[in-house]
């Protein structure tokens, strides 16, 4: 190397405190690891002072977006810690219920409150406990009181937001077993071996092109 | 370079004129083209290159070509092309104009040549520019140590309340919809009634009301009661038909009455 | 069904304008990309101004070691330009670009949306499939529409990343662009009188200069 030595003046004249501070932002900014004022006197001309820029440089960032901070012996530039929220992004992510979730779901909004049990002897198959702690996950199905019942058991009621998303003012709202015959939604096959019950006669066959419509249009 | 490439190609070559058309030659690879080509052809008449001599530059062209060849160098086609065209351009040039032929001018021609190189002098010293600007990476540098946003997957359930709706439907009608099949469990079948009335009628000495003899747990249950009480009738009678019991009735809907029969 | 729109004003009070240049900054300094004005809108609280949050704080940092760019429609702090010198750890020696693909990376700059064809018009020579694709796999060079001449040639564009290495605005920003384009030499002027040269046949001369300035010209 063939510095000059430190103390000779004049040869590079030292840049003035404000170009300093400009170099340290720089070095600073485009560095990825933090930098020790070693590390920045190493890498400024001459004569500079890193520790008074950092001083000067620390007090023009106070109170900006990102902050000028210490990490161990060295400088860094992080986010204000009240910013953080900014550093986050959310993607949303448009899922369909699993048929063994809206069944639930839809034991839970017709029957509440209802226990597992009831819910299983409904569904004819075992609630897998992930179905259930999936709907309380979205927010939509909390416990409500227990059962006064051998073994005090829990029970599940729907919530507000369950209301809200599925545009009800309230759980009784929920179209009866009537409105879904109505509405051809339950599809009434007739029985086999052309045994019809009474209930079926009233029934026209062309339940499934309104089921259709209904669909199309969506809830109302 | 020197001012040698102004003479006529028709006049002796100097030995300055021939080593510099050997450079040029030798040089051949690093040529892009026969645009190229004569773009450094045309820095020899060092003037601007909206005054170059279209003429002159075809001479030198053809001059560079032939030499190419006295040399055996083998040059690509385009080459040979540009030196075809250069060839009839220069004829056009020395010729005066036909006035009876239509279409383009020797001198539109050579206009068009002289702004072919002119263009490509202009886009290589836009690209010298272009290259010299303060480069990221280089002289401008993004930052060093990116905070990685945090990702966050919010799950938006699809499910409406025609999709609640229809599992519900679905489930409430699934018991209506199973196959059929004869359900057993309220069902006393005849022949279970005849054993058990065989070990019983043994008791009936005197007259017994048939009800009396339904079995237990099958009275309350309408559906269970009936299936017992068909049974349990349909086994006496079969029972008074082999002449084990006797049947009476005092009236009509009266409770039936049982006794056994006794031997005679 | 019943959520509030997104856009409803009035919901939320928006951060004063001092706190919409914080957040500003602390996303733009978070990252190394460049960052659109819709996408920190989408990350900032309802209601925010980013636009203007950007110009307030690119005057903030005029004349800083660290400096606020424009970089096509999205926005980045790099290091100011005279400050090179102290970064050699950072510098990333440039690919060596070969001669031809420096020459058709300014041709395409400057003629965009410009064809092979047309490129292999003024240079001359041949295109390599090579050298496109190696401006290509910089990231500066991409795909654009598909010239409504015969035969649908496809034509290249310079992409956003070509401007932030190249420290520009946008591609009006080329240097020279306007000299150029005033000395005719960014027109793509046919060989006079319909006589075409072999390699020429398969372009259609008239009607492309058109074209050409009018997609070149796009929204001021």
């Amino acid at each position: 190397m063939t510095r000059p030595p430190p103390q000779e003046p004049g040869l590079f004249a030292t840049p003035p405190m404000a170009e300093q501070e400009r170099m340290v932002e720089a070095i600073l900014f485009a560095t990825a690891e933090p930098v020790t004022v070693a590390d920045l006197a190493a890498r400024m001309p001459q004569g500079c002072d890193p520790a008074e820029a950092l001083a000067h440089l620390r007090r023009r960032y106070d109170g900006r977006g990102v902050q000028l901070v210490r990490v161990g012996e060295a400088w860094a530039f992080r986010t204000a810690p009240d910013l953080g929220f900014l550093m986050q992004k959310e993607t949303v992510e448009p899922r369909r219920l699993s048929r063994a979730a809206i069944e639930t779901l839809a034991i839970i909004a017709y029957h509440q409150p209802v226990t597992r049990a009831e819910i299983e002897e409904i569904r004819g198959v075992a609630v897998s406990r992930g179905t259930v702690d999936q709907l309380i996950d979205l927010g939509w199905v909390r416990f409500g009181r227990r059962r006064m019942s051998p073994g005090r058991p829990v029970t599940f009621v729907v919530t507000e937001s369950f209301l809200d998303h599925f545009g009800l003012e309230s759980a009784r709202d929920l179209p009866g077993l009537k409105d879904l015959r109505a509405a051809g939604l339950l599809d009434n096959r007739p029985l086999p071996g052309g045994f019809t019950r009474p209930e079926d006669a009233e029934d026209a066959p062309e339940g499934q092109s309104d089921l259709f419509d209904l669909a199309r249009e969506g809830p109302p | 370079m020197t001012d040698d490439w102004d003479r006529t190609p028709t006049a002796p070559p100097a030995t300055a004129d021939r080593l510099a058309a050997e450079a040029l030659i030798v040089d051949v690879e690093g040529y892009e083209g026969p645009l190229d080509l004569l773009l450094t052809l045309s820095r020899t008449q060092k003037v601007d290159l909206r005054r170059v001599s279209v003429l002159q530059l075809a001479e030198q062209y053809l001059a560079f070509v032939s030499q190419a060849r006295a040399l055996r160098i083998e040059l690509a086609a385009d080459y040979l092309v540009m030196a075809a065209w250069l060839a009839y351009l220069k004829s056009r040039l020395l010729l005066p104009p036909d006035p009876a032929e239509d279409g383009p001018s020797a001198a539109d021609l050579a206009a068009h040549l002289a702004f072919q190189l002119e263009r490509l002098q202009a886009m290589r010293d836009a690209a010298a520019r272009l290259m010299a600007r303060d480069r990221l990476g280089r002289d401008r540098f993004p930052r060093g140590a990116p905070e990685d946003v945090m990702r966050i997957r919010k799950v938006t359930p699809l499910a409406s309340l025609l999709d609640l709706m229809q599992a519900y439907a679905r489930l409430r009608t699934r018991d209506d919809f199973r196959p059929y099949a004869l359900d057993r469990d309220h069902v006393f079948t005849m022949e279970q009634a005849l054993d058990r009335m065989r070990g019983l009628i043994g008791a009936a000495v005197s007259w017994v009301d048939l009800q009396g003899f339904l079995p237990a747990g099958w009275g309350s249950h309408p559906m269970r009661r009936r299936s017992a009480t068909a049974a349990h009738f349909a086994a006496v009678l079969e029972l008074a038909r082999r002449g084990e019991v006797e049947l009476r009735q005092t009236e009509t809907f009266a409770p039936l009455q049982i006794r056994v029969r006794g031997p005679r």
